[in-house]
């Protein structure tokens, strides 16, 4: 196993800037290029890339399959539900305006939330299916 | 000047793309197809698209290449004939010449080639797509919604309800992934009967565990070819 | 001077092309990708000056980042997930 | 001030050019994957070194070079890394380097149509080499 501690201790080295540089991508939307989706693809080929050197049980462990799937649809259910928040304070549906006092920071209030959703179910989309494809249907993983 | 480079990054996008189409070992098409991904990246940073691009990026780059490779864990790698092989069965079948699925194919190219002759010019500030709710969005984005980046606004809060349905879309790739693999957990009964070539059960080896854990034993071709080596450093001796 | 740079990793980028083409292994097509993705990360920081949006460097700080992943499952694929088979390139780009 | 940056960002664009241009000649032309991946690390550590470095000169002090820091320091990091794996992998699959012993360019490195005078002279000392043994 000695040959492989290059690429096990690059991958330590390199997925928790990757994830951290997915959450840069996430919150630094508002200024630059990025957003929710990106930051998901970024922090699942994080999580990918170690369960390719670590291999999948490990990485099941830290992330198990049914977290992945609950992420996935809890996304969603963030984003509507920000729009339902809205519709209940008196606005329209998805109409952040709402959601504060002043209408520029409902606006941002509620981007951040949508943008939180998105990321969410982008990752755990990403993480089941590369779960499914990689795991290959063995009842063992 | 960015005009040069544009021409060369499109030429080598239709290199690419030709490449893609005629190697027939698949894990090469898989290769291509990560170039192709660099080169539309470059594309849309010269476009000016920051945000498609990096939207490439982190696709092309970080997940496609892996599922692709997944992918062809699955069905195999080669193409065994010129046409896509279906089943072990369909290479008995004589190529076909398909001449009437090309003149389809040219003509509708030539129809569609035809028709952006009457698009307005790229970039063009009178063109339509400039005139309808653009300047609006890219006028008022900046008290109205107070974020820099208007494509974050637009996406977010001014075309709440697409990205809505987007998100939907992607959790439903997510769900239709699930439904169709989740029928190879038995492959016993399904696999090897629909893929009963060697391929299947060559594949045994993990695809993911292989630098995990398992491998802690050394794997055959490696310790035989260190042994060759300390052979030949011998014989030199 | 931004338009020499570019058209330097241009010229390098049609060099890893036809390397990728002509392959012969499975590997000479791995490396070409991974010299591609490289001259990716160049092509892009160079671009940004050129279009006087160094902005863009996010871009060629994520492709710094995760360029290797790609490379790395296709490695991993080879020496593990096809075990007992020669890998040899049998697609030539004719 | 900002004509010594513009030299030296030309110098070192130029140079950085080179190098890549150099290092992807070197990967069509080497004979075998493992000098191959010789020429493709010159464009990944002196290529990208210089043109990034010479892009910092037009940066100045600001975002913009500390990100182009980031850049280099994680190409400098992630490249090597593939690099080794390709080489191992390349390894395992069977595909040896050819030894000065033996300096026969093995088929599958060949490009078709290429004249290579290591042929000629790359037999007798193959030949004396298994006599050795």
């Amino acid at each position: 196993m000695s040959d492989q501690v290059i690429l096990r201790v690059a991958t330590k080295i390199i997925v928790p800037t990757i994830l951290l540089y997915a959450l840069y991508v996430q919150f630094h939307g508002d200024f630059g290029p990025g957003g929710g989706f990106q930051a998901g693809v970024i922090f699942a080929a994080g999580i990918i890339l170690y369960s390719l050197v670590f291999g999948l049980r490990r990485t099941q462990k830290v992330l198990p399959s049914w977290v992945a799937r609950l992420a996935a649809s809890t996304g969603v259910l963030i984003y509507a539900g920000t729009g339902v928040v809205a519709l209940l304070k008196g606005g329209k549906f998805l109409d952040y305006s709402v959601l504060a006092h002043d209408p520029e920071h409902g606006q941002h209030l509620g981007i951040l939330f949508v943008e939180i959703g998105v990321m969410i179910t982008v990752l755990g989309v990403m993480i089941t299916i590369f779960y499914f494809f990689a795991a290959r249907g063995r009842e063992d993983l | 000047m960015e005009i040069l480079v544009d021409f060369a990054l499109l030429a080598l996008l239709a290199v690419t793309a030709m490449a893609v189409v005629r190697v027939t070992n698949l894990f090469a098409a898989v290769m291509f197809a990560g170039i192709y991904s660099f080169l539309s990246a470059c594309l849309f940073t010269v476009m000016d698209a920051v945000d498609v691009a990096f939207t490439e990026a982190a696709v092309g780059a970080g997940i496609s290449t892996v599922l692709m490779l997944a992918t062809l864990a699955l069905v195999g790698s080669k193409v065994t004939t010129p046409q896509f092989r279906i089943t072990a069965m369909s290479t008995k079948v004589p190529p076909r010449r398909p001449i009437f699925p090309l003149f389809v194919v040219l003509v509708t190219g030539g129809i569609l080639v035809y028709g952006t002759l009457d698009m307005p010019p790229y970039g063009n500030p009178d063109d339509p797509v400039h005139n309808h709710v653009a300047p609006h969005y890219l006028e008022e984005s900046g008290h109205e919604i107070g974020v820099p980046n208007v494509v974050t606004s637009v996406l977010a809060s001014y075309r709440g309800y697409d990205t809505m349905g987007e998100t939907t879309v992607v959790f439903t790739a997510a769900v239709g992934v699930m439904i169709l693999l989740s029928s190879l957990r038995g492959r016993d009964t399904y696999g090897q009967e629909a893929w009963g070539d060697e391929k299947v059960q060559d594949l045994d080896v993990g695809f993911v565990d292989a630098f995990g854990e398992e491998m802690d034993a050394p794997s055959p071709k490696v310790g035989r070819r260190k042994k060759r080596k300390r052979r030949k450093k011998g014989g030199r001796g | 001077m931004f338009i020499a740079a570019a058209v330097a990793i241009l010229m390098a980028m049609a060099l890893a092309m036809t390397r990728a083409l002509l392959g012969p292994t499975v590997y000479d097509r791995v490396l070409a990708v991974n010299m591609f993705g490289t001259k990716t990360v160049l092509m892009i920081a160079v671009l940004g000056f050129l279009t006087g949006r160094p902005d863009f460097l996010d871009l060629a700080l994520l492709y710094a980042l995760i360029n290797f992943i790609g490379t790395l499952a296709v490695l991993k694929f080879f020496e593990y997930g096809d075990l007992g088979r020669r890998v040899d390139g049998g697609g030539e780009a004719s | 001030m900002t004509f010594v940056a513009d030299a030296l960002s030309w110098i070192c664009l130029l140079g950085g050019g080179v190098f890549v241009v150099i290092g992807a000649i070197g990967v069509i032309r080497m004979p075998d994957l493992f000098t191959r991946l010789h020429a493709a690390g010159i464009t990944d550590t002196m290529g990208a070194g210089f043109i990034l470095v010479g892009l910092m000169f037009q940066g100045g002090m600001s975002l913009i070079t500390a990100k182009l820091i980031l850049v280099l320091g994680f190409l400098w990091f992630s490249s090597p890394v593939s690099t080794y794996a390709l080489a191992r992998a390349t390894l395992a699959s069977g595909q040896e380097p050819f030894w000065s012993e033996d300096l026969e360019i093995p088929d599958t490195a060949r490009i078709p149509g290429m004249v290579y005078p290591v042929d000629a002279m790359g037999e007798a000392d193959a030949e004396s080499g298994e006599e050795e043994e």
